[in-house]
């Protein structure tokens, strides 16, 4: 019989390696896998190259790991924010690598590598420095610029349930990047409020099919905690 | 509107009245956000905000916070009836084959063919950050830009070639300010409607550039 | 407020004019939007380019719209059918343009259109006569076709439920085609067994957005037809 | 078994015991369905069906059938609990993506080197028609072909270069046939089973192949 679902996200990180590529789904808060990253830190995997659409923040989650400087390169669309300073200062003194993609052309990227798509012609970011150095063609009138899919060795997401076949549903905005995520990488592991039995998910309502997953991880509801009633 | 100029809140009044009933609209973060607090009441117009979520209702009120419904500033909203949800894939194909009717930025600068910057001021210490935009100013069939006609200094932000780094090439449809609502195009900026007193002489002397004139509204 | 709701098929396609390119979902039976082709026939559109998996069975339907000699071509994968007589008698006469693309390079090229992308690679179809005096290339030592977009004036779908947004869901396999030619054409016309209230459709499990929709019909449930008993 | 080859069903029982427990496959229309009567109960297998479902059950039987529940051939089918839908665009990607693990497929011919000729025979007047099989060709991290080693008329089905038109170019990397089982790849085909009394030999003077053999195994 077939189950996804680990332990504890300990156990459904043990085996990544020094080296390794990890995608990081979430949008701001919504859909970021917070104990997944918790568990990133303790595991203590390093020369990691991050895709995530942002670079942390505060102190903690992605912000900690990039500060433990473990990352030697980060793949996102928005790495300022007001809080960001520990990516800031790393960057300025030049001890981390930024590849900056538009949020659009990240996820198209993730997608392609997921759907087995070698390169495409992209509209965004045509006569920026963005695509400087990059293919550009004019199709049917139109500039556009080739990009390449970005692959992953992991891929860390967050949903809202799961059964044990690693089908997933999101809730509302978090599902932002898991679907694309999850079909890009080697090893897709989410975590998830609730893992149900199979059959209790809708198939019409399946967002990620569980082909795209690899380990699920529940960590229980949010939404009870106090932490969320101020987020902003 | 005092005198010849209007508010931010002005420019955000007048650009709503250009919505059509019906359309599918993103307002980028900022200043194009006030948009929403304009818009006829008697228009059904819906909006898109690019983390994956159209029929976006407004900001949620205290109490009522959902930490999985926010928008792409990160704000917490609301869900309208006839909402859907979709991953980023989706939501930036959406907006990159044109799907949406219109899309409203703020920009530092504009060039009078359209090109728009409003990513980066290119000063050399600075952080780089995209996030949406390049894909917002490519992202709809009209893209509008609301600024002031010029900065703090009393320079114009309507130019003849952006100075700083584009976000889009021949991107902003139409460019409503504080002073002149614009239309730009291959052929340059269109004056198409004065703010009070305003006159095209004014906007030319303020701008350096050439200015056409519709004729049919001036 | 907004409504797309037609008042009958004849309605929702009254304005296609000559010459233009119209997608047909539908993959068998599933998902084939049965009404909206008999409107067409109706309607008396000629010189058509049609994009749709099959090329008709039997005498009815797209099959009736080919034998009537208003299709001058036809993008599909799979026209060969035991019953596709229709087609076969005028390809083989030369009265018909016959693209046809792999099944899956047909789906990616439809939503490259939806999706604003310019063109893509493609590993299928590679050395073989379908891809012949196409571009290549060699990618992380694979090789790859490129393939562009097919765009359309309509599309002709069928889905289960609709609001009056547009919003859709489908049911089980008849999903098919549906979503992607729905976001390829400048006018999307869905038939739908039902229109529901809006506020109905949960959001989560809309899959098609109103967005990529212009106008919908309620045809009307199909499961009491006695017609689908024998359906194989 | 009858003698040294394998019928069709046993053909099917045979790679069905290659199956691993958990693996997502696809089974082509026509022979490969077989592979479904055979599956190992104590192992769970996810079948996909590239008109956009995972989680397939059985053939519907008559009076549960589903017009909208149909496989790749558009025969009615049953669905499974843990089952997903979505659309050819999702589905094909998911077989481009290489994240099935093995597709079935038959064939008129395949090369030593994994070449696969399944769509068409070539003839001039026959109408073309191609569907899934050139995706399927190229969608799975294993491609298995079961067929028979010779035609009718005794023909190698397995040659040394396809003189039908190819589906897909390297794409086949184990061959379940009547007399024995191939792997393919770069340096040509490997037997790794024989059939009853089936040698080497014989299938070397069949196929007119070097073939290699794989000495743990034979």
């Amino acid at each position: 019989m077939i189950s996804k679902i680990s332990e504890s996200a300990a156990a459904a990180l043990a085996d990544i390696a020094d080296g390794s590529t990890i995608m990081i789904g979430g949008f701001g808060l919504a859909g970021q896998p917070v104990q997944l990253i918790d568990a990133l830190l303790e595991q203590g995997a390093s020369d990691l190259t991050v895709v995530s659409n942002n670079a942390g923040n505060g102190d903690t989650g992605l912000a900690a790991l990039i500060g433990s400087k473990r990352v030697k390169k980060i793949i996102c669309s928005f790495p300022r924010q007001v809080d960001s300073y520990i990516f800031d200062a790393l960057y300025r003194a030049g001890e981390i690598e930024l590849e900056l993609v538009p949020q659009g052309n990240l996820a198209e990227r993730i997608r392609a590598a997921g759907a087995g798509i070698g390169a495409f012609f992209t509209p965004t970011g045509f006569g920026t420095t963005l695509a400087e150095g990059k293919e550009t063609r004019v199709i049917n009138g139109r500039d556009y610029v080739l990009e390449h899919p970005i692959f992953a060795d992991f891929a860390l997401i967050s949903a809202y349930r799961a059964d044990r076949l690693g089908n997933l549903t999101y809730r509302k905005t978090s599902r932002n990047f898991g679907p694309i995520m999850a079909s890009a990488a080697a090893v897709s592991v989410a975590q998830v409020d609730r893992i149900v039995p199979l059959g209790d998910l809708d198939p019409e309502a399946v967002v990620t099919p569980g082909i795209f997953v690899n380990r699920v991880v529940e960590t229980g509801d949010r939404f009870e905690k106090e932490e969320w009633a101020d987020v902003r | 509107m005092s005198g010849n100029s209007w508010s931010r809140a002005e420019i955000a009044e007048r650009l709503a009245q250009d919505i059509p009933d019906g359309a599918y609209m993103n307002l980028g973060i900022g200043l194009p956000t006030l948009v929403s607090n304009y818009l006829p009441s008697d228009r059904e117009i819906i909006l898109h905000t690019e983390n994956g979520m159209l029929g976006m209702g407004p900001e949620a009120s205290a109490g009522h916070i959902d930490p999985d419904l926010i928008n792409a500033g990160k704000i917490p909203v609301t869900e309208l009836p006839g909402a859907s949800y979709f991953h980023h894939g989706d939501s930036f194909g959406m907006m990159r084959g044109g799907h949406l009717d219109v899309c409203v930025l703020g920009a530092f600068q504009v060039s009078q063919t359209g090109d728009l910057a409003n990513w980066s001021t290119g000063a050399p210490d600075a952080i780089p950050a995209v996030g949406g935009a390049m894909d917002l100013a490519i992202g709809a069939k009209s893209v509008y830009v609301m600024m002031e006609l010029a900065s703090k200094s009393g320079v114009s932000k309507l130019v003849d070639v952006c100075t700083y780094p584009v976000t889009g090439i021949g991107c902003v449809t139409r460019l409503y300010t504080d002073r002149a609502i614009f239309d730009l195009g291959p052929a340059g900026a269109t004056v198409i409607e004065l703010v009070g007193d305003t006159t095209v002489d004014e906007l030319r002397e303020l701008t350096g550039l050439t200015l056409h004139t519709s004729n049919e509204r001036l």
